[in-house]
């Protein structure tokens, strides 16, 4: 049996590594599908043949589900994230969140790097966190925003923008930055990944994969990524 | 086959306008540069569609304004040689000259490739690509090409331009063959009068994008009015003759109705009909029968028409029996011979001065 | 080399080259008619195919992909009969990646042969009809080989660009590795990874070699082909 | 009509149609060219040139995006060269976008202009020779007045393309509003909203009537142009 | 202008090893099809790059294949007639014509636009593209845009193989005068004896890639040995006469070695010396003044060579003075007459027999 996973960009990492463990454990196949979550969500409004999603925001998933796409009882928040500030530099001086903080005068003439700050949800996120303390005023104009999270790390890491704002899961491998902050997880919505089932998933691999993403070992191996596991039945 | 073409077209700046007919035969188109030969064989062709008219061949409409009739080029069977070669660059010389054959009809006769070949000189050529060859090899393969796709009506508009003479030597008996032995009827563009003289039926004078004059090949080229058309130094008049025997010393006897007249060996058997040119200015006239000249051929004749031009000079037409001779005289000496409608004198023809371009087998097609 | 590039790696290689292919291949014939219509004849509502031709041009590759998923996904209007009348799907098969880059590079295919067919001396394809040959007979004999060099040309940019391709394809078949991961969305996904540059990297490579060889094989090609015809 | 799109879609118009132009016009001259030495020179390193000019066609426009940023980038070799000698940015500017999109829309139209100069006659090029003219004036008088139907479908090409290009730009310049968010990426935003195809599609269509207007005009100009060489 | 070539070239199938010196006046290259004249004008012009040898003009090399010279055509300044024409397509018919101008230096006078464009019947066709053009009038173009390039070599591939006869016999006369008053170098490849008769002043025999005969036209075009190169119908002798004086009845007298001559007028002032061209089978032989005749000329001559040919024919070559005379008459007349060296006899010439076409100015650069 061979289960597709659609599931968004962000995930590879934690996800690939999963998938590989619980192969070696059932025998059964994953094969995953990586891209941003609005497009998966589209697809599989679609028809796509994906038996599991995991978006990396609410929204699409509320899509996918208004259109009756998801199996009885298929559907949970599986993971969280938190959002970090990041300097270009293998290390740097810490910056003190807070609100009203001096974001815009660190930037100088220069550029802060998040995504998309109206649709990829890490930078919707980040503008959330930047309204509600209260400086996304003063930032908005200094904003560079990259099609995903990725090349928003990737313009800090050459240096083009001496900050940027992505999950603390992207920072964490890149020797190109460094965090200086987390953003106090009440100045923006919960980041939740969830997880559904879809309705054409006949095969009961499918149900067993769903089922392990919220698994012991799941939880072990996401946490290495720097994801925060939800508690289960939430 | 009788062509039909009778059209108008206009381009920015020239008009057309031709009506004529092309017996059987070969008809020859002449005029001066820009007058308008190419426009019309292109109508013939099928690669102008003139403003309006009519062009037919036996009847058979391949255009008709009126009733809205246009054959396209390929379904007409008319083979082509262009002022420009137009060969295909991608073809080797082989492939070029057998073009035609793809589409021809596979029961219909025609010439053969080998024959062709060596007509036209094009044995060591055949595997180059057109890129490779002189303007006069582009030119022969054209020609061989045209002839090959064995077309019911072959237009060529001055296929032998490019070529140099002891080449077009070779050619023209062939032409002339393929006029009479296989019947294929020829409109032919040319400037050299003495192609037209020696391969035309018929001629059709074009000038500014009107046909100044058509009718037999005969009546046009004697006719002391139309000379001027061809240029002075090309009028002449053809003589039917018949071949009456060959000679040891490598003279051809020849029985015309002013006498005996002999010339240079013609490969023709005793009895054949021929057309012999002799152009104006290589007769001399002499009142009485001149002796110890080298000049072979002295016909007795009578003046029928002196024609005075603006010139210094004088075309004097000569009646033997029914047949006619145009001579080319300088007005002091019509003068001196006192010249007149009536008179009697000798023409006198240097036996070489009928160059073997001007002997043309009697066409089928002539009157 | 299995080392060098991971196993879904390699598929993602063989993919692309399947796809670029076949993209290539079934649309240079319908190229080819596209390219000669515009060229040579006028018909009405010739604009506007012009201008669907070159309509994935000038879109954003995302919106071209997501027409086509809209158009030729399971519930579009055309995938939607394709697949009850011939059993042909496309969605989120390499078929439907070959689709998307065949459309891409449509534009680019077209243009090249409609510049050679635009080259190409009328005056021969009328001595070919004096010869008697009709119209299809013309194309097949002198404007098809005169044109090879512009085709040469408009299959090397279809299959270039079917091969450098991501937006469309992502967009309409998905990235499921074996089945519609091309090296693009392979690329772009380990890029998605942090610290996958290196892998990336070889990916590139290999992208780039591949069309690098057809590139020039295509040019050495074109020589010869000239080289014919200049009559050497 | 201010009501039917945002101001900031109307900034991305006027922006996309400016990166277009500027990156069409600027690559032009190079275009021409390039196209020509690979057309009629032979050189060392031909080939390479040759697969250079191709990369971006064959890359996916993220690497090329992310290749253009290490090297044009703010601290990379050739953007902090430019920077101190000549006070010239790209990145995080339009000037950046139009970059991206005129590299983008380089193989595309050196292809176009190659084989335009291919078909030029080289006899004529003799003639003119003879008549005096060096190599210059040559290719000024007769090979440029000759290629100018493939000029023009090369420019409108790149122009096209440069409407369209999207994931290099975003790569290289991301996207800031008003300053370097065009077209193609005002329309990614907006799609990867729940619900936003609505606006997306108001923006492909003033995508599209942009392009199909150059499209047009180029027919109709190319047009023109043959119509005199005929010599009607 | 003296122009030197040698050189040799190979391409596949061809072999080309030529050698010969074009002193100032008009060189013409003559030969067949295929014979390797064009190859040799493209090597001239630059356009064609020997594989080894030595082209140079007035000593200043254009081609050395020992030191590597190799002059580009641009900096040859040789104006150069295309067997095809080669007209920019994008540009009018003026500016083709004018397009040399802008590359020739300023200073320098050279043939005016109005005086070319009269003179090739250009005027009303200055606004056209060389797509709307007829052959011949594509060919007059390509002549005209060679002219106005003040060339100080010109060079022409068959110029008027397309035109009509009266078209040429306008432009022969400009030709002259660009040879002669201008003193332009020309190397002239055609096919028509005639042409060359009336214009060379040294002919170049080519025949298979290789210089049969060179040297000055009258010494090459009266040698019996070499007529068969020409075509037997174009053997000719060329005379050197000066006008003496134009009489009323529109005949011009001229002053010859063997007597005076009469020829239709020539626009010539008295005492111009001119040359005249007299075809072998225009001249008729007699043993005794013909009395009577038509033709006006006749001179008292003595046999100085009989050669006899494969054919019926015999090539004679009369002396009158220190001037030659070519004769073609039929063996069986020269048997008749008893010709032989030392044998007087007169020679009997129309006035009209001699071609306008054949008529030249002496030309600086002749013997
Ligand atoms: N590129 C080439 N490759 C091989 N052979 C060639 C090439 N170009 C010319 N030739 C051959 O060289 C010979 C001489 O050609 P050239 O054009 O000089 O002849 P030409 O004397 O000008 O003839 P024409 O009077 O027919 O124009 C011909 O036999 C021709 O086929
Ligand atoms: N497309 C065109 N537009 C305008 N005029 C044209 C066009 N084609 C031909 N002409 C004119 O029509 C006239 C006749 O041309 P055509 O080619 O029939 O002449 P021709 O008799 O064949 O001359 P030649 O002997 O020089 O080849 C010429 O004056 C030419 O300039
Ligand atoms: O321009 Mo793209 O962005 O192919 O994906
Ligand atoms: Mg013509
Ligand atoms: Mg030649």
């Amino acid at each position: 049996a061979d289960v597709v996973v659609f599931a968004a960009a962000s995930m590879k990492n934690a996800l690939d590594d999963f998938a590989a463990r619980w192969q070696a454990e059932t025998g059964d196949k994953v094969t995953v599908s990586y891209a941003g979550s609005g497009k998966l969500a589209q697809q599989i409004l679609q028809g796509a043949p994906a038996d599991v999603y995991v978006s990396a925001n609410v929204g699409w998933m509320d899509e996918v589900e208004k259109a009756g796409l998801i199996a009885r009882d298929g559907r949970k928040d599986i993971l969280g994230n938190s959002l970090v500030l990041i300097a270009h530099g293998a290390t740097t001086e810490p910056v003190d969140i807070h609100s009203g903080f001096d974001l815009a005068d660190r930037l100088g003439d220069h550029k802060l790097a998040m995504a998309l700050v109206n649709s990829v949800p890490a930078g919707k996120y980040g503008k959330a966190a930047l309204t509600s303390l209260g400086i996304w005023g003063a930032v908005e104009p200094k904003v560079a925003q990259a099609d995903n999270v990725r090349a928003a790390l990737a313009l800090v890491s050459t240096g083009e923008a001496p900050y940027g704002i992505v999950y603390s899961t992207d920072a964490e491998a890149d020797k190109g930055v460094s965090v200086a902050g987390t953003f106090p997880a009440d100045s923006h919505p919960p980041i939740i990944y969830p997880a559904a089932l879809l309705k054409d998933a006949a095969d009961p691999a499918d149900r067993a994969f769903y089922d392990a993403l919220s698994s012991d070992m799941a939880a072990k191996v996401f946490k290495t990524y720097g994801f925060t596991v939800l508690p289960r039945g939430e | 086959m009788t062509l039909q073409v009778a059209f108008r077209h206009r381009f920015a700046g020239f008009d057309l306008d031709v009506a004529f007919e092309a017996p059987p035969g070969l008809t020859a188109l002449f005029g001066r540069s820009g007058s308008g030969k190419t426009t019309i064989v292109n109508a013939v062709a099928g690669l102008l569609r003139p403003d309006s008219g009519r062009i037919a061949a036996d009847g058979a409409e391949l255009f008709d304004s009126d009733s809205g009739t246009f054959l396209r080029p390929n379904l007409r069977r008319i083979g082509y040689v262009f002022q420009d070669a137009r060969l295909f660059p991608h073809f080797t010389v082989r492939q070029n000259l057998l073009y035609g054959r793809w589409f021809a009809p596979k029961n219909e006769t025609g010439a053969e490739l080998e024959q062709v070949v060596d007509l036209l000189g094009l044995g060591t050529l055949l595997n180059r690509r057109p890129g490779a060859l002189s303007g006069g090899e582009k030119q022969r393969v054209a020609l061989g090409r045209a002839i090959l796709s064995k077309p019911r009506l072959l237009l060529m508009d001055e296929p032998l331009a490019a070529l140099d003479e002891s080449r077009k030597a070779e050619i023209l008996p062939y032409l002339e063959r393929l006029r009479d032995e296989i019947g294929l009827p020829i409109l032919y563009v040319s400037h050299s009068a003495s192609e037209i003289a020696r391969l035309a039926t018929t001629v059709v004078l074009v000038d500014h994008g009107r046909v100044l004059r058509a009718g037999p090949a005969e009546e046009v080229l004697s006719d002391p009015e139309a000379a001027p058309g061809f240029g002075l130094r090309e009028a002449g008049a053809i003589l039917t003759v018949s071949v009456d025997g060959h000679e040891a010393d490598g003279l051809t006897r020849l029985a015309s109705e002013g006498g005996p007249l002999w010339l240079p060996r013609i490969a023709a058997a005793p009895g054949t009909v021929l057309r012999v040119r002799v152009l104006a200015q290589d007769v001399m006239l002499a009142l009485e029968r001149p002796q110890g000249v080298s000049a072979l051929n002295i016909l007795p004749t009578e003046v029928s028409e002196v024609h005075h031009g603006h010139g210094p000079g004088a075309l004097v037409q000569l009646t033997m029996g029914k047949s006619h001779l145009l001579a080319r005289v300088t007005r002091r000496s019509a003068e001196a011979l006192a010249l007149a409608p009536g008179r009697r004198v000798y023409a006198v023809l240097k036996a070489v001065s009928v160059a073997s371009v001007s002997i043309g087998a009697e066409s089928p097609g002539g009157t | 080399m299995t080392g060098w590039l991971s196993p879904s790696d390699w598929e993602a290689v063989r993919l692309s080259l399947r796809v670029a292919f076949w993209a290539t291949a079934v649309s240079l014939p319908l190229g080819i008619f596209t390219a000669y219509a515009l060229a040579r004849w006028e018909f009405w509502g010739k604009q506007l195919v012009n201008g669907i031709v070159h309509l994935p041009l000038i879109l954003p590759p995302v919106v071209t992909g997501y027409l086509l998923l809209l158009t030729f996904g399971r519930r579009g209007p055309v995938g939607h009969l394709l697949e009850q009348w011939f059993g042909l799907v496309f969605a989120f098969r390499w078929t439907g990646a070959a689709l998307a880059t065949g459309i891409m590079a449509f534009p680019l295919m077209v243009r090249a042969i409609r510049l050679a067919v635009e080259a190409v001396d009328p005056r021969l394809e009328q001595a070919a009809g004096t010869l008697g040959a009709g119209r299809l007979w013309i194309f097949v004999t002198v404007t098809l080989p005169l044109i090879l060099p512009g085709i040469l040309v408009g299959a090397v940019l279809a299959f270039a660009r079917a091969m450098g391709e991501f937006g469309a394809t992502i967009t309409f078949v998905s990235n499921i590795p074996g089945q519609t991961q091309t090296l693009p969305s392979a690329i772009y996904t380990v890029l998605q990874v942090p610290g996958g540059e290196g892998e990336a990297m070889r990916l590139v490579i290999i992208s780039v070699v591949v069309a690098m060889t057809a590139l020039v094989l295509s040019e050495w090609l074109g020589r010869a082909l000239a080289r014919r015809i200049a009559g050497a």
